[in-house]
């Protein structure tokens, strides 16, 4: 299985989502970070001093998905999460060793 | 020649007074000004006391926010919404009812029976009957309100409609109706034997606390607040607000006590100067035995110790030196955290703001001091009486309160589900969260770290 | 002799009358008596006045709080500015332009035509001029500040700068000279034909709820509040500080009405009743309504009901019986409840914190309510007069604020860049978030949770 | 016959007065009435001293929010109990000492030695002490309360408590002794010298705005504040918090500056009027050179430009005409922004709130303005004696107050830990966070987003 | 070394800490999150507009654990997060390279 | 490529980024955790009651990076971030399988 970790635009969040779920996916997870990177944040001024903001508000997306799926997940998001624009974020994939749900301690795939 | 005109002129521009009387005189008379003095006096009196209402009216916003700020973010909307309906429904209530029952014609001496609807003022239209039911309400919301912070973040809301619209309604008014009825057209029996609390340490926030008090034992505590018979902290969400909320409360308790005279008088000097001190004499004690006690100065013990002084001083504001007030208030402040780590972890009832505490206890040791810093000298039966009306209050409120609530638990219900309350009233009661939207937007803030 | 020495002296002691006649005579005198209880009377006059203008103002802390709480956190620092500067602007323009057309001399009954920069005052240094002024201020601000809330989020800084100087110095003026004028020295068409307005539901909050209206639909929906048609909730960030500004004022609020006696008499008893009484039955009206329409008891809507009650008795807080004070608030919740509803989801014109429905919509009921429940009975005469004015009052106020804000929209633009309204208007207009450091801390709730 | 009875009856009835002389006569005299509206006057006056004193105390929770809102989260427990406890504290010094070096007799001029413990109370029983104490003990608290603004985030609460009292009890009182102790039964040199501070921007602003720097500079930066010689933003954790904050003292300065004429007379309406003008031009000028020197509207800085207008007027609101509180709030606003500014980033004094700005430097300018725009023209002499008073101010205060906070620094310690500095002093001082159980819950804002 | 991750109900973590307490977990990190799972939001109104409430408040467990408590630790957390009920969560399991401790340099199991 | 988890101390942030900037990092996202380690919490009093403070506030860094370049990030975190106090956090190290740059869709190592 894989682990799908999508940085995002705040205001990307809905689109995102409402496309995954068309896609049948059945669970994630959101958090909210704070990102740097290309796109740098701007300069404030705060009474009087100058300082630049250089973390800007991003949504973390965290999936679990089965191998085959995983490809198909990394389309909709880039396709969704796409702005064209500096900052609209990366994705980042990993090995996903197990999965376990709590309620019903099932394990592997069918845990997802 | 001149002169008369003049004088005549001026007398006509004063408006405020129906001048019927002079009207028909060419020139002014000395019983002619007699009477405009009257009305002038009559006019400040209103101007007082209504100014004092909206003070007291405005301590609504601070018993919100100090029950807001001190109990926990998944329930704030609920007990915002609990006070204003606890004033809203009160209020009519107490129009309805409450203010017959208080400042009726009372031939018992036990509550009144005119008056309804206000229809004294139906009658007579004398406006006063409507200053002093203003100035009234918001005295009977105060009483009401006080419960909402014992019973926080469990209480099914419409079981606490009820409750609220009882209070105001019976248990309150009666209650008063032997203390203060002869201020309006009653007769109370207490007030009889001399009972003295001017602007109710008992009448308002013993009854309160005594209902806060029967309140919190019926509902019992919170989950998880009590592990294996050990209480745990639950810490409020805001401090700020809390503590707004208690500025807000010294501001308007300025209006409670002062305006307890009903009269623009030079009495109120001497009523406020003990106000401030006892405040701030509360603050400090609270937060110099919370400092011995818990190795630190407590911040909200400090706040509940500034409300403690504030209710110590409220029986005795009128009769008792600005010394005996800083020492009325100290003591307040000590009692309160002492009353609150008792009930909490001794007694085991779970009142998250305090408000057994700061009202119903320091109410009576309020109504005690005023019998004993008494100016004019102190009498075994005085202090009895007060003693006897301390007692009063505890023996007419806790049982009623207590079957009110026993009776709503029975019938509707009177706590949220576990669930509900595990989520937070707020969307289950309500369906809204109280910081839907809150981003702390913290990235700005990398400058500050 | 001994008598006539103290009383003397006492006169002398009159020292806020400017006693120049009493002088010259060795004792006092029925006429002289007569002037120094005029002058006592005037005293207690400004003194009302004036504390009625503070509390007056204070009402824009609380359409600060409201209108921050019921929008996102991201605009918050922006609506704060706004209601800050509507009054810092609208208070010198007022001064300037807006206090001539309302008050000055108006000889077609369009408008005051004297008295531009407090021009009277100079002239004859009579301080009610600038008591009288103070009062008429804050209300002026009151009627700019409503727009605010409508056009949240999404306008222009600089382009609601401009409006409201605008709506200041001239849109509520020449209205407000119609039916107020002859309350000092101007004389309006309206109020000539006998139009009941006594505090503003038409005159303050009409006006500024009309002009809210024709800003809301000028500037257009927030971003993703409409999506295919159907209206998206956009939640505010903090109900707490929004129920702070509603009970903030409703406190102010009894300024507003009972100070619009401008004069320490006892008529403001019967003001004060019936704008507590209405507004606690606005907030029962909106509070029931919305649990039978939404299925719970909603929050933001119960505190719009208050408000709501509070605009719908503006109007007749002076002229109707407390218990039609109930009926009048009670409808105006529902009013409001249903208003909301219809204006978001039928009309969807946006209006982020309901001050349409508040002020426009309630505002035409307390005006008509004024008509219909007036004690001394009601004509057909009565009525029409009323409808008349509130017509009168949308007519101008509609297409005017219309017309400007198309005329800004035109030049310097009304809205911010959609960019500017994603991230917030905060870091955009302001450079700033609201919540730069907000921590919360959570840690220690470990213990709590 | 029957007229008199009427009469007699109402005479009676003017119960605020202590009638005895009239009890005696059979009808009213001229000589009675004469004493009875000296009476009702005086009630007037107490009503207008106590209501205003009621208002500026309210301004206490006004400087609890704008500090508390323009520091950071970590930090806001610690400066809200400094704000309780500088008015606790400071009330009761300035019972027991302060107001008997403010206002007791002076034979040299430079401080009262009489009536400590409110012991001319005691004497005399003339509720007037009470009355004029109790509007002196807020200002008092005023200046004490600025302090904590300048040295917030680092201070230890232990040492800001020691200060507290001792500026009550001492640096603010001597001072105020010179320029306004004939009030009461002082008399002062200043004031003798016909040094105009009707409202105390120097008395009390500037005294605690130079106390304010004083501790500043002898605490030094907060940790992070200047890296490598660069000043760095620290932005405050609630604008929402700090903008109530400042609304709030907006209402209270009402208080402040209208309540200084201790009388209810007409002179309060020009006050009003002043300070609303001043007020509003301070926010725009602030804004604008803000927005000039910055690219944008600055929000704190345009919240500290209404503070400065404020600030501004508070000497000269009762001798200068409206026109030119305008000017002098406008000149006010900008040169708050200019001095915060000036001392952050050049003379590198970490002020997180701007109270030095604010109080110190905009009180001198007021000061200077009540000279400078006096209404009855104004003299080279004048002038000179404002500049004297403000030399006088700050030779005083600065030296006093630095040498007690170097005292407090070389014994019990001025500055907190720097590990606590960092982890907050919330948590190392007072064992609580100010928001422990903070929930966004935004998850609901799933649909706003 | 392996990186647990958990998806517990707020009101579990104590339990759930407190558990790993007794079987000797040295340290561990906290992310409040909001899930998306089959545990369907609920309905809100709010002024009288529908909405669903599509993510609900969550709490994330970090642990970095040697392979041989790996098992232990897991079983700990669903026994204690576990309600049966829908929306209790899942447990993630990575492989973990190697663990620095900052203060001390030192490296993997040594260092958890 | 690697993804690096770091768990530091909230006043440390400031020196970190700089410092990982000079090293040419790109780009990182920052977030809110609370720790739970060696370093317990404090006892603090609520209202008379005590309690411990089991968690405490701290940031946590993610970087993805290429793998030659992942020895060099970790000893600048490590040699920044440390005080030499207990509490300094830990640094964690992860396979990173693949990265998507949404803007672009580049993957792998030009889309970091
Ligand atoms: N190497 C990285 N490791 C972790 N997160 C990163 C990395 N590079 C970028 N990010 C995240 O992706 C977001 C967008 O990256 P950025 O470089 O600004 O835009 P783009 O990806 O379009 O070039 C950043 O704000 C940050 O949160
Ligand atoms: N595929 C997934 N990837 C990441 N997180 C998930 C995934 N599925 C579920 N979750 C998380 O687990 C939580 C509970 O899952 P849910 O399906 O609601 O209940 P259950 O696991 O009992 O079926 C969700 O709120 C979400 O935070
Ligand atoms: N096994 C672990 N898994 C995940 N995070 C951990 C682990 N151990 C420690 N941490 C994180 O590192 C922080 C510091 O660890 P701690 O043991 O307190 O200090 P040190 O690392 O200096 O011994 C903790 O607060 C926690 O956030």
């Amino acid at each position: 299985m894989k682990k799908i970790e999508a940085i995002i635009k705040h205001f990307k969040l809905d689109e995102v989502r409402d496309a995954l779920n068309k896609i049948g996916i059945q669970g994630m997870n959101v958090t909210e970070v704070k990102g740097f990177g290309r796109q740098k944040g701007h300069m404030e001024v705060y009474r009087g001093v100058e300082y630049e903001v250089k973390f800007l508000p991003k949504i973390k997306l965290g999936l679990a998905v089965s191998d085959s799926k995983a490809e198909e997940v990394i389309k909709v998001i880039q396709d969704n999460a796409k702005t064209g624009e500096i900052g609209d974020g990366k994705i980042f994939i990993y090995e996903l060793e197990d999965v376990i749900r709590i309620r019903t301690g099932e394990r592997g795939e069918e845990a997802l | 020649k001149m002169k008369r005109w003049i004088s005549l002129m001026l007398l006509i521009l004063v408006l405020a007074v129906p001048v019927t009387v002079l009207a028909e005189d060419a020139a002014p008379t000395v019983a002619g000004n007699a009477e405009a003095i009257t009305a002038v006096q009559k006019n400040a009196d209103f101007l007082w006391t209504l100014v004092a209402a909206f003070m007291v009216f405005f301590m609504q916003a601070g018993f919100a926010m100090v029950e807001a700020g001190f109990t926990r973010a998944k329930n704030t909307v609920n007990i915002i919404m609990k006070n204003l309906m606890d004033m809203s429904l009160g209020a009519i209530a107490y129009w309805a009812i409450g203010f017959a029952l208080m400042f009726g014609v009372s031939k018992t001496g036990w509550f009144g029976t005119t008056g309804f609807f206000l229809s004294d003022y139906a009658a007579d239209k004398d406006p006063w009957t409507l200053a002093f039911w203003m100035f009234q309400v918001v005295f009977a919301a105060t009483a009401a309100t006080i419960v909402s912070g014992a019973m926080a973040e469990r209480t099914k809301f419409v079981s606490y409609l009820i409750y609220s619209v009882v209070i105001s309604a019976l248990i309150y008014p009666i209650f008063g109706s032997w203390a203060w009825g002869s201020l309006y057209k009653g007769s109370g029996w207490l007030e009889g034997l001399g009972f003295i609390d001017f602007a109710g340490s008992t009448v308002v926030h013993s009854v309160g606390g005594w209902a806060a008090l029967a309140g919190a034992i019926v509902i019992g505590p919170r989950l998880g607040k009590y592990v294996n018979g050990k209480a745990k902290a639950m810490p409020g969400h805001s401090i700020t607000t809390g503590a707004l909320g208690v500025f807000i409360l010294w501001f308007g308790w300025y209006g409670f006590n002062a305006g307890s005279t009903t009269a623009a008088n030079t009495d109120t000097a001497l009523i406020a100067v003990n106000t401030t001190l006892a405040a701030c004499a509360g603050a400090f004690g609270a937060m110099v035995i919370s400092w011995i006690k818990f190795r630190k100065p407590d911040a909200t013990m400090t706040l509940n110790g500034t409300l403690a002084g504030l209710v110590g001083i409220t029986a005795g504001c009128a009769n008792v030196l600005p010394g005996s007030a800083i020492l009325i208030g100290l003591i307040a402040g000590v009692i309160v955290v002492l009353s609150v780590v008792f009930i909490d972890q001794t007694l085991k009832i779970d009142d998250p703001v305090g408000a057994v505490s700061v009202h119903g206890v320091c109410g009576a040791w309020g109504t005690l001091a005023a019998g004993l810093f008494n100016a004019e000298g102190v009498t075994m039966k005085l202090i009895g009486v007060q003693l006897l009306g301390m007692g009063a209050a505890f023996l007419w409120v806790f049982p009623t309160a207590y079957i009110l609530f026993r009776v709503i638990k029975a019938t509707i219900g009177l706590r949220a589900s576990a669930e509900e309350e595990m989520e937070g009233l707020d969307l289950g009661e309500h369906g809204l969260a109280a910081y839907p939207d809150f981003q702390a937007h913290t990235e700005v803030s990398g400058a500050g770290i």
